[in-house]
């Protein structure tokens, strides 16, 4: 019913070939078999991605704020210390996990884990490519919605189940704060469903061309500030700073994740790495044409047709070339992330709030009716094809 | 395996378990969970007729206003909850038995 | 087989935790254990195809509703008197065995009832051909905003009233002193 | 031209709805409420006047707009008795609407420069925003019920404005004088209405004109008297009291009260030229019943009295009040010797010279805030614009030739000459108005020398009043209405029918258009139907037939001609008297060569009787408040404490005494014991059962619930 990664694979012989021989293995048809176990395979790889990708987004920030703060950063373990992730992650396994006699056992366990399915579960819909992407849900947008506000839980419940006062104000700082941003944040995805036509992310990307002025952000005026919008809110939905306040160390200790020590800690890290992943990845697909490339070389026709490559071949380097233009947007817009956060001050509680229900919301509902609006008078064409159209037509039309 | 009846027995588990919930707690937010269990029943039951019975999607607007009602009914009664709980110090439902203050 | 799966996983979900929120003791864990029979639930959506539903489902609940619960349990949690403003013991706020037995057996009445309607219902109801799942979100969006757009319209007022009222009631007041 | 409802109502709505508006919003929005009063009466004014240009386009005299529906009926099998609500537009009507709508508009433009720094600016548009469009709803209604509702209205807007200054105890008491004295005319008015519907069984002009013309009123008599007579002389006391005629004429100087500009709309333009409308519209009635020689000489002794009362007046408004009763005595003077339209001129044209007059004293009075003549003088050099104005304005009143006045008043004489020649009764009508004409020019003229000849008088206030500059809203406005003091625009022909004659006499349009309903012709009535409101009426050009009153007024060709030999002679006549009275005044005020004082000296007892106004007032609260009413209260009063208090008070306190003794037994023994205890008991016994459902805890209802539901499901077999 929907695009997966397997209805990508299965046009490749291999796929066929593999199903053929466990077939005559297992004496019935294993198409659903072996779909199944690619598709844990998959997941277990973008999974193993993600968690890389988190692992290296902490070596990535304490570089980046050494550079910032005209430090060297992290240059012990291996070449310019790249492997300090790993050697942060061994010790975060092998310390001892400590769980404090007063806490709720049950919720203490369980809200770490909340946090990462939240975000592992909202990767089954990071368009990553056109054919590399685990499942194209047709409510795809909407699903990475309700799986992120899992995260929200997570925190909350870390909050309420470790007992102490710090992380009780941490996690309900965190879960108000979360509740409060999803809002801008689902009223410009509603805005870019809009413009897009589905909530699926293949359509969401599709609905913009690969050059830079046919991306969504230049469609109109209030994509251009829904961006914004939406990449503020998501930064505050991920709390990281200046809107970190529900781990505001100065102020509670180590807020909801106080009293966590050794991996939990280190699910709740990796969670907020990821979720910043993904929210990038996000921002990429519904701001700045994704997965794009141009000439349409994702899908191979024109290798296929020019070179001469097999057509499979030229669909998987297109694949490729696809990922490595989707990454270099998201790693871009992380280093934004990681520079805002070494740059700006944190923000008080009333002024979070205010910047959420004065500015942010305002401002999304208005962005929502005028692009609406926009889509109604223009018929949907972006400011450039009317900038185009209107050339033409002054230039003699002929 | 996923048939109507199936998905009757299990909207059927819901709500009996949602009103055993309703009646055995005396804890207001508790009684709540009860409420929100058997609207789920209910929704469950539309979104399973909508599948088995008549392929129109009627029985799935249903749901959705039943989920727009109880995320409704869940903010107005939590809302009341805790008014109660500052005009009283407790959630307990037998407190709410006076009429006046 | 896929299908089969999902479905049994969210029937086990689904029917667990709601068993779980009638057994434990603890409202926290009881919410917890709300949101996982929610999860089920969706997932019991999805297994028919009503792709939109669940998604619904879970921004609705797992996102709003549950933090909702948890925030008036955190927030009302705490002094909880035992004896009520007359000096009389008050039941147990999780119940005792007493309401226990009562809300037993009124379900097993319920049950009963229930059963006699549904037997009848589906003895009477022959069950027809089911189609394949297929993507349900924009016949819904047309289904909203031509047939249904009269309910469409009162829920979004609905939510409105909510809202406000919401707002207006929870707001702390000066002129509390009992 | 097409009518519609929605090209006619809007005369009426625009200055309704400015009036609603304002009333909200004046106390914030002054400014705006202002702006709002003028912008709905021009609008008002612009609609007038395009169905003045297509009535005088058309120029026939049965071309007419009705509309109407039925308001209520109470028809009773052959007695008709209902009642039509609705608008009649006929030549009448349409000068009418015109002179109102454009009166107004200039007084508001000239209120906002002279009430601009009045604390209570605002308020004083609203009065005059409602009292227009009541003005304009009498003016268009078609039927006598709704000219009383607008009556009344123009009555309450006419107190208001008159007490305007409450704070100032003579303004309240002028109020209430004015508002009393109309009273008395108003009730005979609705009298009148009540006969002529009882007969009619309607109360629409044209059913009435009808009714007239088959001669319903014939031989109908009551109390002994026609009953053509009594209602036709209800109808006209109506007039009395609103125009201001003798005896009823004494609110007039009082309503000076009032500011200037809403003395020159109210009770020199629009107000009190309703009620001579009305006598007007009511013509046949007073022909059929014989009643034109007693207001002929009604409207004689008006003019006379007050001409002369105005002789010395030395406040300038009580002048100008004095000159508007007796010019109202001309009107009426008009009606009564049967020259309609003349009379119907005059009141145009006196509404426009009068309102300008006003406006010119308002103007002096705002400069220099004095209202005795004696302290001012010399002003001519201070307010030239005001001076020109009102210089125009008292040739057009003392009927100088060329001049509005003369053209209508004239003719007015004329006619009463005439019928003063066939008919003897009428020669003191005739002489009263020559002389009242006479005494006009002259002190007309006085108050113009005294106002701003010679040498000024009080040189602190002279030297006080500050220069004129032409202003859009202070002297533009009196300029415009000087201008229209001209005569040819009245004897004029607007219509390419024959040529300009100044003289009034042949075609003139006004002769053509306004064509006197007498009884013997009222046969053309017949025709005019009435359409529903909803309808649009597409009114074409047609052809002029020739009125029977415009050339020669339905006679005969030589007695045509000699009515004009009269009538050059009455002109010739009234020029020699204007010309004398003005030449009198100009002695007196200017070259000082004949002594004022010499006069008072010579009729002193007179002179005497006019500073009080022929004692009119102290007649009416000596002998008829002091002397009549208050005995009357005295005897009302004995009757009330010495018969009905000590016997029917005092006795029905006895009868109390006994039944309240009875009626406590049974309230201790059967209410108190019996009931109310027992009620006690049973409610208390109710209780013991009621508690245990009762106990406010839902889940107990809940489980209830579930057992009823349980038990009814499972009785239903499905």
């Amino acid at each position: 019913m929907n695009a997966t990664i397997i209805s990508y694979l299965s046009q490749s012989k291999e796929f066929n070939l593999i199903v053929a021989w466990f077939s005559e293995l297992f004496g019935f048809d294993a198409t659903s078999f072996v779909a199944f176990n690619l598709f844990g395979v998959f997941a277990l790889l973008l999974i193993g991605f993600a968690a890389t990708v988190g692992g290296l987004g902490t070596f990535a920030e304490r570089k980046i704020s050494a550079d910032l703060q005209m430090r060297q950063g992290p240059n012990r373990v291996g070449p310019y210390g790249i492997l300090q992730f790993l050697a942060d992650g061994v010790k975060l396994i092998t310390k001892e996990d400590i769980i404090p006699a007063q806490v709720d056992k049950f919720t203490f366990y369980i809200a770490p884990v909340l946090c990462l399915v939240g975000v592992f579960s909202a990767l089954s819909v990071f368009p990553i490519s056109s054919g590399f992407i685990l499942t194209d849900l047709n409510v795809g947008i909407f699903y990475f919605l309700g799986m992120t506000s899992l995260v929200g839980v997570g925190i909350f419940l870390g909050g309420y189940s470790s007992n102490s006062k710090w992380s009780m104000l941490g996690g309900m700082r965190g879960a108000s704060q979360i509740i409060s941003y999803e809002i801008p944040v689902t009223i410009t995805i509603v805005m870019m469903v809009l413009l897009a036509g589905g909530m699926s992310m293949g359509i969401l990307v599709s609905s913009q061309g690969s050059s830079v002025l046919d991306w969504n952000l230049f469609h109109n005026p209030f994509t251009f500030i829904g961006f914004f919008v939406y990449f503020i809110a998501a930064l505050a939905e991920t709390n990281r700073a200046p809107f970190d306040l529900p781990e505001a160390e100065s102020e509670l200790v180590s807020g909801y994740h106080t009293e966590f020590s050794g991996m939990r800690f280190g699910f709740f890290a990796l969670a907020e790495y990821i979720e910043v992943l993904i929210v990038c990845g996000i921002a990429t697909a519904m701001f700045l044409g994704g997965y794009k490339v141009p000439f349409d070389l994702g899908t191979g026709e024109l290798l296929n047709q020019k070179l001469g490559l097999d057509l499979m071949l030229a669909k998987n380097i297109g694949q490729f070339l696809e990922i490595g233009s989707f990454l270099t947007k998201t790693f871009a817009l992380y280093y934004v992330v990681i520079w805002i956060r070494w740059t700006l001050p944190r923000l008080r509680v009333d002024q979070l709030m205010t910047l959420c229900w004065k500015y942010l919301t305002p401002i999304a509902l208005f962005n929502l009716i005028g692009c609406a609006v926009w889509i109604y008078v223009f018929n949907g064409q972006s400011i450039v094809q009317l900038f185009s159209l209107l050339f033409k037509s002054s230039g003699g039309g002929h | 395996m996923i048939s109507l009846g199936s998905y009757l027995a299990i909207s059927f588990a819901l709500f009996i378990l949602g009103i055993a919930v309703m009646i055995a707690r005396k804890n207001i937010i508790a009684i709540l969970l009860g409420i929100e269990l058997i609207l789920n029943s209910a929704a469950l039951n539309f979104a399973a007729y909508t599948k088995f019975v008549n392929n129109n999607l009627d029985g799935h607007v249903m749901s959705l206003f039943i989920i727009v009602i109880a995320a409704a009914e869940a903010a107005v009664g939590l809302g009341i909850v805790i008014r109660f709980f500052q005009l009283r110090e407790s959630i307990h439902i037998d407190d709410a038995a006076s009429l006046q203050n | 087989m896929f299908n089969d799966f999902l479905f049994l996983a969210s029937a086990a979900l689904t029917l667990g935790g709601a068993f779980a929120v009638v057994w434990v003791k603890d409202l926290m864990h009881a919410c917890i254990y709300l949101m996982a029979s929610l999860f089920g639930v969706a997932g019991l959506y999805a297994c028919i195809g009503a792709d939109f539903l669940a998604a619904t489902q879970i921004v609705v609940y797992a996102g709003g509703v549950v933090i909702l619960m948890l925030f008036a349990v955190m927030l009302t949690g705490g002094a909880s008197n035992k004896t009520n403003r007359y000096g009389l013991e008050k039941i147990h706020a999780m119940g005792n065995t007493k309401t226990k037995m009562v809300a037993g057996i009124s379900a097993f009445v319920i049950g009963l009832v229930i059963l006699k309607i549904m037997v009848s219902v589906l003895k009477a109801q022959p069950v027809s051909q089911v189609g394949a799942n297929e993507n349900s979100v924009e016949k819904i969006g047309t289904l909203l905003a031509s047939d249904h757009i009269l309910a469409f319209e009162i829920s979004s007022v609905l939510l409105l009233g909510a809202l406000i009222g919401a707002a207006i009631i929870s707001r702390p007041r000066k002129e509390i002193h009992d | 031209m097409d009518y519609t409802i929605s090209n006619i109502a809007p005369i009426v709505l625009l200055p309704f709805l400015a009036f609603v508006i304002n009333v909200f919003i004046v106390k914030r929005f002054t400014k705006v409420a202002v702006g709002l009063s003028v912008a709905a009466i021009f609008g008002s004014f612009l609609y007038a006047l395009r169905i003045f240009l297509d009535f005088m386009n058309v120029y026939n005299t049965n071309y007419y707009v009705h509309k109407a529906f039925n308001w209520f009926d109470l028809s009773t099998g052959a007695h008709v008795f209902k009642v039509n609500m609705g608008i009649y537009i006929d030549n009448m009507s349409a000068v009418m609407l015109l002179m109102v709508t454009g009166a107004a508009t200039l007084i508001h433009i000239f209120s906002t420069w002279y009430m601009h720094d009045d604390a209570r600016f605002g308020r004083f548009f609203v009065y005059l925003s409602l009292f227009t469009s009541a003005m304009l709803g009498l003016v268009l209604s078609d039927n006598l019920l709704s000219v009383f509702i607008f009556w009344e209205l123009m009555g309450f807007c006419s107190y208001s404005l008159i007490g305007f200054y409450y704070e100032k105890e003579g303004a309240g008491n002028a109020s209430m004088k004015a508002f009393m004295t109309t009273r008395v005319g108003d009730v005979f008015f609705l009298l009148g209405i009540l006969a002529i519907w009882s007969v009619v069984g309607s109360v629409s002009f044209t059913e009435i004109y009808n009714a007239i013309g088959d001669g319903k009123f014939n031989n109908l008599y009551a109390l002994g008297i026609p009953l053509a007579t009594l209602a036709g002389f209800s109808i006209f006391m109506g007039t009395v009291g609103k125009s201001a005629q003798v005896p009823l004429q004494v609110w007039l100087p009082d309503a000076m009260w009032g500011p200037t500009p809403c003395s020159a709309l109210i009770h020199a333009a629009t107000m009190v030229a309703a009620g001579v409308y009305l006598s007007l519209r009511m013509f046949p009635l007073m022909e059929v019943g014989h009643l034109t020689t007693f207001i002929a000489y009604t409207g004689a002794i008006t003019a006379f009295l007050a001409a002369t009362i105005a002789l010395v007046q030395t406040d300038i408004k009580a002048v100008l009040a004095f000159s508007t009763i007796s010019q109202l005595g001309y009107m009426v003077i008009g009606i009564g010797v049967g020259s309609y339209n003349a009379s119907f001129m005059h009141l145009i044209t006196h509404a426009v010279f009068k309102a300008c007059l006003f406006l010119s004293a308002g103007a002096v009075i705002h400069s220099i805030h004095e209202q005795q003549m004696p302290k001012m003088g010399g002003l001519k050099s201070k307010l030239p614009y005001t001076f020109l104005a009102m210089l125009l304005c008292c040739l057009a009143i003392a009927g100088v030739p060329f001049f509005s006045g003369f053209v209508s008043k004239d003719r007015i004489l004329g006619d009463a000459l005439i019928m003063a020649l066939e008919n003897p009764v009428y020669i003191p009508v005739a002489l009263l108005g020559f002389a009242g004409a006479g005494l006009t020019a002259f002190y007309m003229f006085r108050m113009l020398f005294l106002t701003f000849f010679g040498e000024p008088r009080d040189h602190h206030i002279y030297d006080h009043a500050h220069d004129e500059h032409l202003g859009w809203n202070s002297n533009i406005p009196l300029l415009i209405l000087g201008v229209f003091t001209l005569g040819l625009f009245y004897s004029g022909s607007f219509t390419g029918l024959g040529e300009v004659n100044l003289f009034g006499s042949k075609y003139e349009w006004f002769n053509t258009l306004i064509a006197k309903p007498e009884a013997k012709n009222l046969a053309q009535f017949k025709s005019y139907v009435s359409t529903p409101f909803s309808t649009v009426d597409m009114r074409e050009k047609a052809q002029l037939e020739k009125s029977a009153y415009d050339a020669s007024h339905g006679m005969s060709e030589e007695a045509a001609h000699h009515a004009h030999l009269i009538h050059k002679i009455g002109a010739a006549l009234s020029v020699i008297i204007a010309f004398s009275g003005i030449f009198i005044a100009y002695l007196m005020y200017v070259k000082k060569s004949l002594n004022p004082a010499g006069c008072t000296e010579f009729f002193k007892r007179w002179t005497e009787a006019l500073k009080n106004k022929y004692y009119f007032d102290d007649f009416y609260i000596k002998k008829m408040i002091q002397g009549g009413l208050l005995p009357f209260n005295d005897l009302l009063s004995r009757f009330d404490m010495g018969f009905y208090d000590k016997y029917a008070v005092d006795g029905w306190e006895k009868v109390n005494q006994y039944a309240y003794k009875i009626s406590n037994w049974f309230d201790n023994n059967i209410i108190d014991s019996g009931m109310v205890d027992g009620t006690g008991a049973s409610v208390r016994l109710m209780n013991v059962v009621l508690r245990t459902i009762q106990s406010g805890k839902v889940q107990m209802y809940f489980v209830v619930l579930v057992v009823v539901l349980a038990s009814y499901v499972w009785t239903l077999n499905f």
